[in-house]
């Protein structure tokens, strides 16, 4: 039988490698709150975060910055004074600018097995200096590569044993592209449903790309 | 004197300007404002980055719904006949050419259309690129929504951007407290002045060469 | 006001022109029949056909393919015995081949601005011959390009006035992506329904992809 | 006598192979037929290319719906927990990297893994593409499942296929209606025969050579 509910924040979070590349979704709503801090509690360093936004001076993507557990942040956007700029500048962390769709696609290329596609977006800025751009079509086009991941952090309103998700309204932002691309996908979900609750064709995420599931409800840090 | 337009000024006339139909992505800051401007009869319908299809007028504070935000991570409501979609597909909308219009703010636009709006410098340490890169080479036309020049009284509008460029050649229009200003193949062409300025006292405020329209 | 409703099949398939492209989306169940029947009777010559399938001896497609309007076909599956084959051997029909989940991509990739993209899928066959391969990740991959096209011909269960569409069960199949990558995206609904009853989180295809409804209830050729 | 499987032994040799938890994608014909096999005490869940997570049983004449069909367009029903999705997240799925498994037919396999299971040779009308190709290297393992060799009598396990490649270095394991035999770094190498078949009997229907496991 599958069942892929666990029974704590540290048993979600067990066996993430140092070196690990993660997956961070949300954007407003929908951020891993509770799983960012177990990631935090579980120890290990020397990670890639990968995540739309690293404006912030506090908060768990910060705090694990904070911590020097974070060797490279990928992300569409960051402030001058986030603590991702602050550790920048003190050459204790590196950056990768990505434009946010492409940030969206490289993930989702990830998750659906597509190792690199073409863009127009960028390929005419200084992001993509020193790479490989060609025109089809009559546009100019810049090479990006799918992000595959060890593991994804993901946030759900709903979930089911078989990791079948629902994400309520904006929530959903990253979460179902983050949650195909990682090797070790992660949920942290508000309510757990029995199997055959989600109607089928209203399903957000799929079970087949969820491989923990942790119950936190509304208010609690798990 | 001059009637220069404050920053919602702006936004209420480039709402002027949307036609009833039109699939619209509005930036984070002063294009924000465009929505609560479009005139009764017509159904404009407003993208966000993060998955929304068919924004509604903001809540009052008390009826925020924390799970629903624009991209600028405010509280939103729906429009009766929206739709949810993931950040992939949001983007799918942006880079897929489906965005009839995408309004956006400019630190710089040159008279070739190029689009500067996302850092003062490489060096410098805030670099919000955000979506604008993928909205501004998707959307079927980018309008820019600025004011004329900056806090310290240089010009916004020139020859060459000397900032970092966020896409080559994609602004169409550019409405400014002062102005609306048309790129075009012969540069920037003057559609419109504030009550009270003229084109010489226009063509002094900004560093490219104007026509007039 | 936004209405994309249209009172007629022939208003539904005016402005289509010889040598357009036109995706036909469909697997078993969700085939746009009655707009294909359109098609047939609007008179546009010289098509190039995007389907799944072209494996039939009759059906809208094998009639479209007989009357001599397609100048080709790009689909993942052919028979002996079909239409296509028929026309094929006579030199009156060119067939691309190709793989169902790149069809697929292509048409995805068309509909999302992404001009081109490396799979791995056929990169080591002999569809691959004569085109550009490269090593990524220690995966050989082959270059896709985006399909466009010029008409989409989709079809769904319910729609809306502002064309967001929901697809009952397998009958959502190629028709998502395939309204995303027309430039004219015409549908054939068995609903119109109210806008707002398809609540924001169900909706299968945006109405932003769509340009023309045409509202076929069941049992109904229109 | 050899105790040949028929096509439902194959398909049923197969499934007691399938452990509890995977997902799984059946291709058409004869592993259409393993999820009838599986026995009860394990859960695994059967994805169809054409945007189905979950297939349940095969539905009585009189209970087919014309909107849920399967990749052989045969009428099916949904399990419970299912999920139905669009074309190209189904295939994001298989070519992704996130079926543990796809159970193909074949015309031909090599030694080294090679599948030929669309055509006969290029001048061949028929063409039957469909996602095999997509499958085949998308999925964590691939089995295939065929007669050991053609009604002329023809071996089907090759040094090299003769036929078309649907891809190169996939199969992991091939059931046939004599043996189960497993490609290894080293050839093809027999972990099973049926009753009453002995090796140099199924070295001799064989075409490439036989290792014993």
């Amino acid at each position: 039988m599958i069942d892929k509910l666990v029974p704590s924040l540290t048993a979600a979070m067990a066996g993430i490698e140092d070196g690990a590349t993660v997956l961070v979704a949300g954007f407003g709503a929908g951020i891993p709150d509770t799983l960012l801090r177990g990631l935090l509690a579980q120890g290990a360093r020397d990670l890639t975060l990968v995540v739309n936004a690293a404006a912030s001076e506090e908060g768990p993507v910060s705090d694990l910055m904070a911590a020097g557990r974070v060797r490279k942040v990928v992300c569409s956007f960051v402030r001058a004074a986030s603590t991702a700029t602050k550790l920048h500048r003190e050459g204790r962390l590196e950056i990768e600018m990505v434009p946010q769709g492409t940030l969206a696609e490289r993930i989702r290329a990830g998750g659906a097995g597509i190792p690199g596609f073409y863009t127009p977006t960028a390929a005419d800025t200084v992001l993509a200096e020193g790479r490989e751009t060609r025109v089809i079509g009559g546009k100019l086009c810049l090479l990006e590569h799918a992000i595959e991941a060890d593991v994804a952090l993901v946030d759900a309103w709903e979930a089911d044993r078989w990791g079948n998700l629902t994400h309520r309204a904006t929530a959903r932002n990253f979460n179902p592209v983050m949650a195909m691309a990682g090797r070790l996908t992660i949920v942290q979900t508000r309510h757990v449903v029995p199997l055959g609750t989600i109607p089928p064709q209203h399903v957000h995420t799929a079970g087949v790309f969820v491989d923990r599931v942790l119950h936190v409800p509304e208010g609690e840090a798990a | 004197m001059i009637e220069a337009r404050d920053r919602l000024g702006i936004a209420r006339r480039i709402a002027q300007d949307i036609p009833d139909g039109w699939f619209v992505n509005l930036g984070i800051g002063m294009p924000t404002a465009v929505s609560d401007y479009i005139p009764a009869d017509r159904e404009v319908i407003f993208h966000a980055e993060n998955g929304v299809i068919g924004i509604g007028p903001a809540p009052a504070p008390e009826d925020a719904d924390p799970y629903l935000v624009n991209a600028g991570v405010q509280p939103i409501t729906l429009r009766t006949g929206a739709a949810l979609v993931h950040h992939a597909d949001s983007f799918a909308i942006a880079r897929g050419g489906h965005l009839d219009l995408c309004v956006l703010g400019a630190f710089q636009v040159a008279e070739t259309g190029d689009l500067a709006n996302w850092a003062h410098g490489l060096s410098e340490p805030t670099k919000q690129i955000g979506g604008a890169m993928d909205l501004a080479v998707g959307a079927k036309r980018v309008w820019v929504a600025m004011e004329h020049g900056t806090r310290g009284g240089e010009p916004r509008l020139l020859p060459r951007c000397t900032y970092p460029l966020t896409a080559r050649g994609v602004v169409r229009r550019i409405y400014t407290d002062l102005a609306v200003i048309d790129v075009t193949d012969a540069g920037f062409t003057v559609i419109e002045m504030v009550p009270g300025l003229d084109f010489d006292t226009l063509q002094s405020r900004t560093g490219a060469t104007l026509r007039r329209g």
